[in-house]
C-alpha cells in the first residue's frame, strides 16, 4: 500500500514539474534543458529555511519566490540566445547550480546534502502519514496545474504560442517578445520551485546528486511523451513515466538482477525519447497541427 | 615549479579536451546540430579498451586500442543511421533532443555492461620524467603527443586529400556540394568515424590518467562543448586551441579557488561565450577548417 | 504621414538601401516597384524596425520612429506582412486573428488571475470582431480549420484579416498577390480597397503590374538601392530610367 | 536539338510556379529566358538541372529523356548547372574550388592538367590560386563559378542570373565570357534579369511572365519588341 502512495506522490510532484517546463518548452518554444535548476533552488530554499526553524508553509512560499527570482535573473542572459544555443546554455546553468550546491557546504551541506527536512504537520499532529502528505501535495499540485492551465488558455498563452511559431509576426503585431518570454520563464521557474520544495519535504533528504542531467532527461521524456504544448500532456506523461520508474523499484528481484533494472530502464527511456522524435514528436496528446 | 606543473597537467588534459572536441565541432559544422551523445563515444572508447583487454579477449593494450576506437566509430555510425538521419530535415532542437535520448541509451548500456562503479585498466603507466626539475608523467606526455599527432594528421587530411576537401566543401556550402555531386555518403562516414575515433582516443588517455567512470562521457562532452565554442563551431583547429585553453584555465584555477569548482570554469566559459561571442573567439565563419 | 529621410542600409560592402527619402503623404495606396535585388524588401525591414538603418530618420505623423524596436513601431500604428504568407498553421483561422488583436488585457498575468471576467468579456467582443472580419473576407466557413490547411491564396487573405483586427494606421504589404490565383487576387484587391476607404494607408511591394495599376495612384521605383522615380505608373512606364532599370541596358562591349 | 523541353510544369510543394514551358537549345546556341520578377525563370533552370522534380513535361538532352535525373548525373553527361548567388566555396582556396568543380575526374594527374589549362585561360586565377575565395570580388567569384565550364567541357550550360549583384564592368566581362563560350561551341541556356544584355548575345529568347511563356522570338527582334517592355512594366 505504501509503495502505491509513494508512486502517487512522486507522480503528482513530477506533474507540476513537467507542466512547469511545458510553459517554456511546449508553449513558448524555449528549449530549456536546465529546468532542474529551479527544482533544485526550490528544494534547497525550502529545506534550508525549514531546517532552520521556519514554518514549512512559509519556507515553501519563499522557495517559490526564490525560484521565480532566479528565473527572472537567468532569463536576462538566456533570452539573448536562440534554439539549441539556448538549450545548451540553460543546461550549463543547471550544472553551475549543482556545483554551487556541491561546494557551498555552509549552506547546502555539500555532497552530504541536507538530511531531516521536516514534513508538513497535519492539523498540528506530527508526523504526517503518506496519505496525508499525498492530500497536501495533490491539493497544491492541483492549484499549480490549474493556474498553469488557465494561463495557457488565456490570451497570454495564445500570445506565447504566436511567439513560438513566428517571432517576427509577433513583433510585427506589437508584441514585446522578450518580455513575454521573460514572464513565461518566471512563472515556469516558480512552479518548478514549488515542485522542488514538495519533493524535498516528501523525501526529507536532498543532495546535489538529485539534480543532475539525468533528472533533466527524465523530465524531458515526461513532457515529450505526454505531448508538449497541451495542458493534459505533461500530466499524462509525468504520470506514465513516474509510475513505470517508481514501480520498477519495487519489483521483487534478486539483487544481481535488481542491479540491471536501472540501466535497462535508462535504455528504454532513452530509446523512447529518440523514437518519439522520429515517429511522434507531438507526443501522445498532439496539439492541433497541420 | 608548482605553477609550471599545474600548467603542464592543464595542457595535458587540454589536449584530451581537444580530441573530444573534434567530432562535436565537425558534426556541427557539417550537419548543423549539437550531438549530445558525443560524450558517450568518449566513454565507450575508454570502456571499449577495457572490454578488449579483459577476458575472454585479454588483448594487450596496443592490440586493444584499434578495436576500441573502431567500436566507438561503429556506435557513432549506428546512432547516426538510427537516430539522426531520419531527422535530418527537422529543426536542430529536435535532433538535439533525439541525441539526448541517444546519450541516455548509450550511457545506460555502458552501466549495464560494466556496472556503475569506477574501473581502471589492468596495466599501469605510472612512470614520470624529470624535465628540468618539473615532474611530468608518461601519460601526460602521451596525451600531448597523441593530440599533436592527431591534429597534424587531421590538417593533412583536410587540406591535402580529396575526402578532406569534400568534407570542408560540405561544411562550407552544402547546397553547392550537392549540385556538384560531391559524395555525401563518404563525407558522412569520414566525419563520424574520425570524430568518434579521436573522442575514443581521448577517452582512453583519460582512463589511463585517472579512472573509468560511466559519467566520464558527460563531463567530457561539457569540456568539448566549451572548446568548440571557443574555437568557433566547425573550426577544428580552433577547437584544439579551445581545448588547451580550458585545460590550462581549469588547472591554474585550482591554485586560487577550491578544486571543487574546477568544473565550474568550463560551464562559466560556455555561458559567457554563448552570451558574448557565440561565433567563437577566432573568426566568425562556419565550416570545417 | 509616414516619412523617411536619407535611409541607408549596408551589408558588408553592399549598399542595399542607398539614401532613400520619401513621404507617403496623402496617397491612400502607394506602390513600391523595382527589379529583383533593388532593395525594396530591405527598405520595408528598415521601415518596420526589423533592420536598424545605418543612417536616416523615420517618423509617423511627426512621431519619430528612428531606432525603435519592431514591436514599438508596430504599437505606434505600422503593421506589415512578409514576402511569403506567414500564418500560424496549427492555430485555427479564427485564432490567427485573435492572436494578433491589440490591447488584450488577458495577455497580462495579473488580469488573467484577478480580473477574469473583464478578460472574458473582451475575448467575447474580439471573437465577434474576428467572425465579422472572416465573413467580410468570405473565410467564415473555414473559421475553425487550422490555418495550415488553407490554400496559399487564402493564407494571404487571412493575413489581410490580421491587419483588419490590428487596426494599424499604415500597412506595409510585401507582394500580396505573389503565388495567388486570379480569383483570390480579386478578393485581396477588394479587401485592400475597402480598408483604404476606411482610412488605412498602404505601401505595397508588388511585381504584378496589373495589381499596381488597379490599386496605386502613385508608385516609387527603386533600382540598386536608390529611389529613381516617383509618380504615376503610367509615367513610370514611359521613363527611360525605369525601363533601363527593368530591362537593363543593351549598350555594352559584350555584343558590340 | 541538343535540349528540348516540352510542357514543363514544376513548383515548390503543391504550388506550381511554371506551367507548360517549352523551349529548345541547339548545338552552339545561346538562348535566353527572361521575364519580370517572380516569372519562374530560375525554376525552369532548376527543373532542367535536376534540382527540383517536374510535375509534368519532358526534358530531352542529347537524345535522351533526363527528367528525374540528379544534378550530379547530368553533370557527368555534359550538362552543367551554375546556380545564382552562392555558387563558389568561399571558405576554400580558388584552386580547391577548381579541384572540387572537377571532382568527377577521378585521375589526379588528369585533373591537374585540366586545372593548368583553366589557369592558362585565366591568368589572374593563377596569381590568386592559393588565396581564399572570400577575398575575391563579386565578378571574380562569378568567373570562378563559370570556370567549371572550361574544366569539364560540357555540351550545355545552364546559367542562372550570372549578372546578379555585379558592378557594371563585371557584368560586361561576364557577358563577353558567355559569348566566347558560344563561339567555342558550348550551348548556353541563360536566365537573366538584364534582358537587354541577355537578348543581345542570344539567338533566341523566351519571355516568361507569371510562370508562363508569353513571347518567343529572335534575340534582336525581342530586344526591340515593345511587348517585352509591357510584360515587365505593364501598360
Amino acid at each position: 500500500m505504501d509503495y502505491l502512495l509513494h508512486i502517487a506522490i512522486m507522480a503528482v510532484i513530477f506533474m507540476v514539474f513537467a507542466a512547469s517546463l511545458n510553459l517554456q518548452l511546449g508553449v513558448s518554444g524555449l528549449y530549456n534543458f536546465g529546468q532542474v535548476a529551479f527544482f533544485a533552488i526550490g528544494a534547497y530554499a525550502s529545506a534550508i529555511l525549514s531546517t532552520g526553524g521556519a514554518p514549512i508553509g512559509l519556507s515553501m512560499l519563499a522557495a517559490i519566490v526564490v525560484a521565480a527570482l532566479a528565473g527572472l535573473l537567468i532569463s536576462v542572459p538566456l533570452l539573448r540566445m536562440r534554439g539549441d544555443y539556448f538549450g545548451i546554455a540553460s543546461l550549463a546553468f543547471a550544472e553551475m547550480i549543482r556545483l554551487l550546491a556541491l561546494n557551498e557546504r555552509w549552506a547546502t551541506g555539500g555532497p552530504m546534502g541536507i538530511p531531516a527536512i521536516p514534513r508538513p504537520e497535519w492539523l498540528g499532529m506530527a508526523p504526517t502519514s503518506l496519505v496525508q502528505f499525498l492530500v497536501i501535495a495533490a491539493a497544491l499540485a492541483a492549484l499549480a496545474l490549474a493556474g498553469l492551465g488557465v494561463l495557457q488558455r488565456a490570451p497570454f498563452g495564445r500570445t506565447l504560442k504566436l511567439i513560438r511559431e513566428d517571432e517576427n509576426v509577433a513583433m510585427a503585431f506589437a508584441r514585446d517578445v522578450k518580455a513575454f518570454k521573460r514572464r513565461a520563464m518566471c512563472v515556469s521557474a516558480a512552479a518548478a520551485g514549488l515542485a522542488g520544495a514538495l519533493w524535498a519535504h516528501y523525501l526529507t533528504y536532498i543532495s546535489p546528486n538529485d539534480f543532475t542531467v539525468q533528472t533533466t532527461i527524465l523530465l524531458l521524456l515526461c513532457l515529450v511523451l505526454g505531448g508538449k504544448g497541451t495542458i493534459a500532456g505533461p500530466i499524462l506523461g509525468a504520470g506514465l513515466v513516474m509510475v513505470i520508474q517508481e514501480a520498477l523499484r519495487f519489483l521483487p528481484l534478486a539483487p544481481e538482477l535488481g542491479r540491471l533494472v536501472a540501466p535497462i530502464q535508462g535504455i528504454v527511456f532513452g530509446a523512447v525519447l529518440v523514437l518519439l522524435m522520429i515517429r511522434r514528436p507531438q507526443g501522445l496528446i498532439g496539439e492541433m497541427r497541420e | 615549479m608548482y605553477y609550471v606543473e599545474l600548467l603542464i597537467s592543464g595542457l595535458a588534459s587540454g589536449a584530451t579536451y581537444a580530441l573530444f572536441a573534434v567530432g562535436l565541432t565537425m558534426v556541427y559544422g557539417t550537419f548543423r546540430f549539437i550531438n549530445f551523445a558525443h560524450g558517450e563515444l568518449i566513454a565507450w572508447g575508454a570502456y571499449g579498451l577495457l572490454l578488449f583487454m579483459l577476458p575472454p579477449l585479454s588483448l594487450s593494450f596496443a592490440a586493444a586500442l584499434a578495436p576500441a576506437l573502431a567500436l566507438s566509430a561503429i556506435i557513432a555510425l549506428g546512432t547516426e543511421r538510427i537516430a539522426f538521419r531520419p531527422l535530418r530535415k527537422k529543426a536542430a532542437v529536435t535532433i538535439l533532443i533525439a541525441s539526448i535520448g541517444a546519450s541516455y541509451v548509450l550511457r545506460s548500456a555502458l552501466q549495464l555492461a560494466f556496472g556503475g562503479d569506477l574501473k581502471s585498466y589492468p596495466v599501469a603507466f605510472e612512470g614520470t620524467v624529470d624535465l628540468m626539475g618539473v615532474r611530468v608523467t608518461h601519460v601526460q606526455i602521451a596525451m600531448v603527443a597523441a593530440a599533436a599527432a592527431s591534429f597534424a594528421a587531421l590538417h593533412w587530411l583536410l587540406r591535402k586529400t580529396r575526402i578532406g576537401k569534400y568534407m570542408r566543401a560540405f561544411a562550407n556550402n552544402p547546397d553547392l556540394a550537392a549540385i556538384y555531386g560531391l559524395p555525401l555518403a563518404a563525407v558522412r562516414i569520414a566525419v563520424w568515424v574520425l570524430g568518434a575515433g579521436l573522442a575514443a582516443l581521448g577517452g582512453v588517455l583519460v582512463g589511463l590518467d585517472s579512472n573509468l567512470d560511466p559519467f566520464m562521457g558527460l563531463s567530457g562532452l561539457i569540456k568539448a562543448f566549451a572548446a568548440v565554442l571557443i574555437g568557433g563551431p566547425g573550426n577544428v583547429f580552433g577547437a584544439l586551441i579551445g581545448g588547451l585553453l580550458i585545460g590550462t584555465a581549469e588547472n591554474l584555477s585550482t591554485a586560487v579557488i577550491s578544486p571543487g569548482y574546477k568544473d565550474f570554469i568550463a560551464f562559466a566559459i560556455i555561458f559567457l561565450l554563448l552570451l558574448f561571442r557565440p561565433q567563437g573567439l577566432f573568426a566568425g565563419r562556419t565550416g570545417v577548417r | 504621414m509616414l516619412e523617411a529621410r536619407n535611409i541607408t542600409k549596408t551589408f558588408g560592402g553592399l549598399t542595399a538601401v542607398d539614401d532613400v527619402s520619401f513621404a507617403l503623404a496623402d496617397t491612400p495606396i502607394t506602390g513600391l516597384i523595382g527589379p529583383n535585388g533593388s532593395g525594396k524588401s530591405t527598405l520595408f525591414h528598415c521601415l518596420s524596425g526589423f533592420y536598424g538603418a545605418d543612417r536616416g530618420e523615420l517618423s509617423l505623423a511627426g512621431t519619430p520612429l528612428t531606432g525603435l524596436a519592431p514591436h514599438k513601431i508596430s504599437a505606434l500604428g505600422i503593421a506589415r506582412t512578409f514576402q511569403f504568407a506567414r500564418v500560424l498553421p496549427f492555430m485555427s483561422v479564427r485564432d490567427n486573428l485573435l492572436a494578433v488583436a491589440p490591447g488584450q488585457s488577458g495577455e497580462r498575468l495579473r488580469s488573467v488571475f484577478f480580473a477574469p471576467r473583464a478578460v472574458r468579456r473582451q475575448e467575447r467582443a474580439l471573437q465577434g470582431q474576428a467572425d465579422a472580419i472572416l465573413e467580410f473576407l468570405r473565410l467564415d466557413p473555414l473559421s475553425g480549420t487550422p490555418a495550415g490547411h488553407l490554400s496559399y491564396g487564402q493564407q494571404k487573405l487571412l493575413e489581410i484579416g490580421r491587419l483588419l483586427i490590428a487596426r494599424p494606421k499604415v500597412v506595409l504589404l510585401d507582394e500580396p498577390s505573389a503565388g495567388v490565383n486570379p480569383a483570390l487576387i480579386k478578393q485581396i484587391l477588394k479587401s485592400i480597397k475597402e480598408l483604404s476607404r476606411q482610412g488605412l494607408q498602404f505601401f505595397i511591394i508588388e511585381h504584378n503590374m496589373s495589381v499596381i495599376s488597379q490599386l496605386c495612384s502613385r508608385v516609387l521605383v527603386m533600382d540598386a538601392g536608390r529611389l529613381i522615380f516617383e509618380g504615376s505608373l503610367a509615367q513610370a512606364q514611359k521613363s527611360q530610367r525605369v525601363i533601363e532599370a527593368y530591362l537593363g541596358t543593351g549598350t555594352h562591349a559584350a555584343y558590340s | 536539338m541538343l535540349l528540348t523541353v516540352e510542357n514543363l510544369t514544376a513548383g515548390y510543394g503543391a504550388r506550381p510556379v511554371i506551367r507548360d514551358i517549352s523551349l529548345d537549345v541547339g548545338v552552339g546556341e545561346i538562348v535566353a529566358v527572361i521575364g519580370p520578377n517572380g516569372a519562374g525563370k530560375s525554376t525552369v533552370l532548376r527543373a532542367i538541372a535536376g534540382e527540383i522534380a517536374p510535375t509534368k513535361g519532358r526534358i530531352v538532352f542529347d537524345g535522351r529523356e533526363i527528367s528525374g535525373r540528379s544534378c550530379a548525373e547530368n553533370t557527368a553527361d555534359g550538362l552543367i548547372f551554375v546556380p545564382q548567388g552562392r555558387n563558389v566555396f568561399d571558405q576554400m582556396s580558388l584552386r580547391e574550388n577548381l579541384e572540387l568543380g572537377g571532382h568527377q575526374i577521378a585521375d589526379n594527374r588528369q585533373l591537374k592538367e585540366r586545372i593548368e589549362r583553366v589557369l592558362d585561360i585565366h591568368p589572374w586565377m593563377r596569381a590568386r590560386q592559393h588565396g581564399a575565395v572570400h577575398a575575391l570580388s563579386g565578378g571574380q567569384r562569378q568567373r570562378l563559378a563559370l570556370a567549371r565550364i572550361d574544366l569539364l567541357d560540357p555540351a550545355l550550360v545552364l546559367l542562372d542570373e550570372p549578372s546578379l549583384g555585379l558592378a557594371p564592368d563585371a557584368v560586361g566581362e561576364i557577358f563577353s565570357g558567355i559569348r566566347a563560350m558560344g563561339d567555342r561551341g558550348v550551348s548556353v541556356l541563360l536566365v537573366e534579369q538584364n534582358a537587354a544584355m541577355a537578348l543581345a548575345i542570344s539567338v533566341r529568347g523566351y519571355v516568361l511572365e507569371q510562370g508562363e511563356n508569353r513571347l518567343t522570338g529572335k534575340g534582336g527582334e525581342l530586344a526591340a519588341d515593345p511587348r517585352v517592355q509591357r510584360l515587365y512594366l505593364g501598360g
